[in-house]
């Protein structure tokens, strides 16, 4: 993250070279830098308080420090994913650009965030159940999440038009929270058939309270700020992509008009030559001019 | 939309009966992995009939891959969907029809695998009650959300890899909740096996609106 | 007269490609319009705009009262259009194709019978498999769909290609005759002796463009 | 590995992919402003 600060600190001129009168060079702007910085502060904060300053915990001694960066991941993932499912429908129902990107930003950061929730997971789980995977009902549901969304990001990769993938990407988005729901129900039902809910299970189990509450609180807000962060970034890359998209577009359109004018001159000035048009003539004429 | 469903349905089962596709290649697979799935878990140690309902459904999904790519490779003649935009049917009719066709070859399948599973792995059958019905709802949850993501996938390069990675996730709970309740129905507490039915009609019941609603503008785009 | 076909200075999009960039055009009830110009210039892609399958994304378009800018759809149940790709199913029968289109543009299967004896299907080729046929065989497939659905529009993209004789004979007849009933007919076509003695009147199709399309209004 | 492994494990990971992440997406995007024309690139 560190290295991210100095490079944004750069004067733009440097970066870029004809970037004018202090035109951003990236997606960064004046905004996202401050977000960025409080994010990094944050960050340390939270790195302060969960490593350093919190006690350990009666059961789970210092894993429950793992929870502090765990738990906030795995709420942003399904804050992600129902802010994709939301920018779909938006997008299906008034065709607005900007929400159908806000989807596709939303997914790719939710992605990110579930690997990290996955992982974290199974390094908790290896000391706490001698495992690295348990079938447990919330990392199962935090795993078929993680593959909704890689099958939500492969759509969007498709080799078709824009607006093919766009109205493609936003059906499988607007069911993305639907099949969660489908999901972590039918999970939650098989798994509370074999065993009780696991100690895990109900996130914030032996009573953590205290300075332990206080740095699991300040790690949901400052994984909050991360992720709206990484949002408008990774927003406005999608945004730079389709704006390079649309421009070929208007050349295109340019290029074509071009081209009819200079053949309709070249057939007009065969015409004035040799006036009946069923001539073949004219038509190997107008051929050769291509 | 009814009627232009029959009528696609017609055409998609016409089309298979002409062809045989599904009798000829995809019942064959079914069966085909029953009996590799014997060979992988060795019959006479137990584990075979203790997983019976499990291997059942995940053969009757797999089957389901192959028998929904075949019916929207079928519809990618080229100006296909250029005729059908102009054929004056309703898009949910489309949807509807291909799905009843898909869910139809399915059940024959499930019928088909049946037996194969009654007869390779001798079990003993009970509970027909909730079998039949969860049959019916998971070949309904199946035929619904394989057809709207099988129009999803159609028509690209990447079809063959990329409707199972769509599919398959979406229809764990429809494996988890047939497995179960083909468990229960089989050791006589088929009391245990209706909630998971009720997922199943749920699973069903969201996915047919998600397809009619869904299908037009799939099918519109340029 | 209204006209069937107004176009002023219509965009319309193949993928991100432009492939009409400004189109005029004018045709009125009855006419026979025969579009002429080299391979790529944008005749087919006229005809599938004319049809309602492409976005105009800038100028005017309204074909038989339907202004194409706001709605696409509903064009499409009164235009007949017969393209390179037919779109038919290759493992169903002629009879199980034509009947299924008629069908499923609600009209009356009475009418996919009478069709099909109209272009020679109802002989040996009926009950034969639509992917076994030749491609001027195919091509009166999907006529007989057309004519069966009694579009009031005819869009037709190189009607003639890979035709005998009679079987061309009898393409001019349903043409004259669609035109004769009040019908439009837009023929997109190579054969410029052929086709030019069956239009009334002949537009050149450059580049995204058409020229002598548009009546000063 | 006792629990302290795992703990830093755990955290060394979320902040490096997090990290990672950040500095992709942007260098994605001063790689692509370039090809932008400049008043795409007001943001708000």
């Amino acid at each position: 993250m560190t290295t991210h600060l100095t490079q944004s600190e750069l004067p733009p001129g440097a970066a870029g070279g004809r970037s004018g009168d202090g035109v951003p060079t990236g997606t960064g702007s004046r905004g996202t830098r401050i977000l960025g910085l409080v994010a990094l502060l944050g960050l340390v904060f939270l790195g302060l308080i969960g490593l350093w300053a919190s006690p350990e915990d009666r059961i789970q001694g210092n894993l429950v420090r793992i929870l502090y960066v765990h738990v906030p991941s795995a709420m942003l993932a399904y804050l992600a994913c129902f802010i994709t499912t939301v920018g779909s429908a938006v997008y299906l129902w008034k065709k607005s650009r900007w929400w159908d990107l806000v989807a596709y930003a939303s997914a790719e950061i939710g992605a990110v965030f579930t690997g990290i929730t996955l992982v974290t997971g199974m390094l908790w789980g290896r000391p706490t159940w001698g495992v690295y995977w348990v079938w447990d009902a919330r990392l199962t549901s935090t795993a078929m999440l993680f593959l909704l969304l890689l099958g939500y990001l492969a759509v969007r990769r498709i080799p078709a038009a824009a607006p093919v993938r766009s109205k493609r990407s936003a059906i499988v988005g607007l069911l993305l929270v639907p099949n969660v729901i489908i999901v972590r129900q039918s999970v939650e039902w098989w798994r509370t058939l074999h065993q009780e809910a696991t100690l895990f299970a109900n996130g914030l189990e032996s009573e953590i309270h205290g300075l332990m509450l206080f740095a699991w609180f300040v790690g949901v807000v400052v994984f909050g700020v991360i992720f709206a962060w990484l949002l408008i970034h990774r927003f406005r890359l999608a945004w730079l992509q389709e704006q390079i998209e649309e421009h070929g577009l208007e050349r295109a359109i340019a290029d074509r008009r071009a081209e009819a004018d200079a053949e309709a001159e070249i057939s007009g000035a065969a015409e004035a030559a040799d006036p009946s048009p069923t001539e073949p003539g004219t038509d190997s004429n107008g051929e050769a001019a291509r | 939309m009814f009627r232009d469903a029959a009528l696609i349905a017609g055409k998609d089962l016409r089309l298979e009966a002409r062809s045989r596709v599904a009798l000829n290649q995809v019942v064959p697979f079914a069966l085909l992995v029953l009996v590799l799935f014997a060979f992988a878990l060795d019959p006479d140690r137990g584990i075979l009939s203790r997983a019976t309902p499990g291997l059942y459904w995940i053969a009757v999904l797999f089957s389901a891959l192959l028998a929904i790519q075949r019916a929207f490779t079928i519809e990618s003649a080229d100006g296909n969907r250029d005729a059908l935009r102009l054929s004056g049917l309703d898009p949910a009719g489309i949807y509807l029809g291909k799905a009843a066709a898909i869910a139809v070859q399915l059940a024959v399948l499930e019928v088909l695998l049946g037996i194969g599973v009654a007869v390779l792995y001798s079990t003993h059958l009970a509970g027909w009650g909730l079998l039949v019905v969860t049959c019916v709802g998971a070949t309904a949850a199946i035929a619904a959300a394989g057809t709207l993501y099988g129009v999803l996938a159609a028509g690209l390069r990447v079809r063959e890899t990329l409707l199972p990675l769509l599919l398959l996730p979406v229809l764990a709970p429809v494996l988890i909740a047939s497995t179960r309740a083909f468990e229960a129905a089989l050791s006589g507490a088929t009391a245990d096996g209706w909630p998971w039915v009720g997922l199943l009609a749920v699973f069903a019941l969201v996915y047919i609106v998600a397809g009619v609603v869904g299908f037009g503008p799939l099918l519109e785009e340029t | 007269m209204e006209p069937v076909v107004h176009l002023r200075a219509a965009v319309s999009l193949l993928g991100r490609f432009p492939a009409l960039a400004g189109v005029d055009l004018d045709v009125t009830a009855g006419e026979i319009v025969l579009l002429q110009g080299p391979n790529g210039a944008g005749k087919t892609t006229l005809l599938r705009t004319c049809a309602g399958l492409l976005p105009v994304v800038s100028g005017e378009a309204v074909v038989l009262g339907h202004d194409l800018t706001r709605d696409r759809r509903a064009v499409r149940a009164e235009v007949g259009l017969l393209a390179h790709a037919t779109g038919l199913y290759d493992e169903l029968t002629v009879h199980d194709n034509v009947t299924f289109w008629t069908r499923a543009a609600k009209a009356d299967p009475a009418d996919a019978d009478a069709a099909m004896a109209r272009l020679g299907l109802d002989g040996r080729l009926r009950d034969v498999a639509v992917g076994r046929l030749s491609a001027g065989q195919r091509r009166r497939t999907s006529l007989a769909v057309l004519v069966a659905r009694r579009p009031r529009l005819w869009l037709l993209d190189e009607p003639h290609a890979g035709l005998d004789h009679d079987a061309r004979d009898l393409v001019d007849g349903l043409i004259r005759d669609a035109a004769g009933s009040g019908a439009t007919v837009l023929v997109a076509s190579h054969e410029l002796d052929r086709a030019a003695a069956l239009a009334g009147r002949s537009v050149s199709v450059v580049g995204g463009t058409v020229q002598g399309g548009a009546r000063v209004p | 590995m006792n629990q302290w492994g795992y703990v830093i494990a755990c955290w060394v990971i979320v902040i490096g992919v997090l990290g990672v992440y950040a500095a992709i997406i942007i260098g994605r995007g001063r790689a692509l402003s370039r090809q932008v024309p400049p008043e795409d690139r007001r943001w708000m």
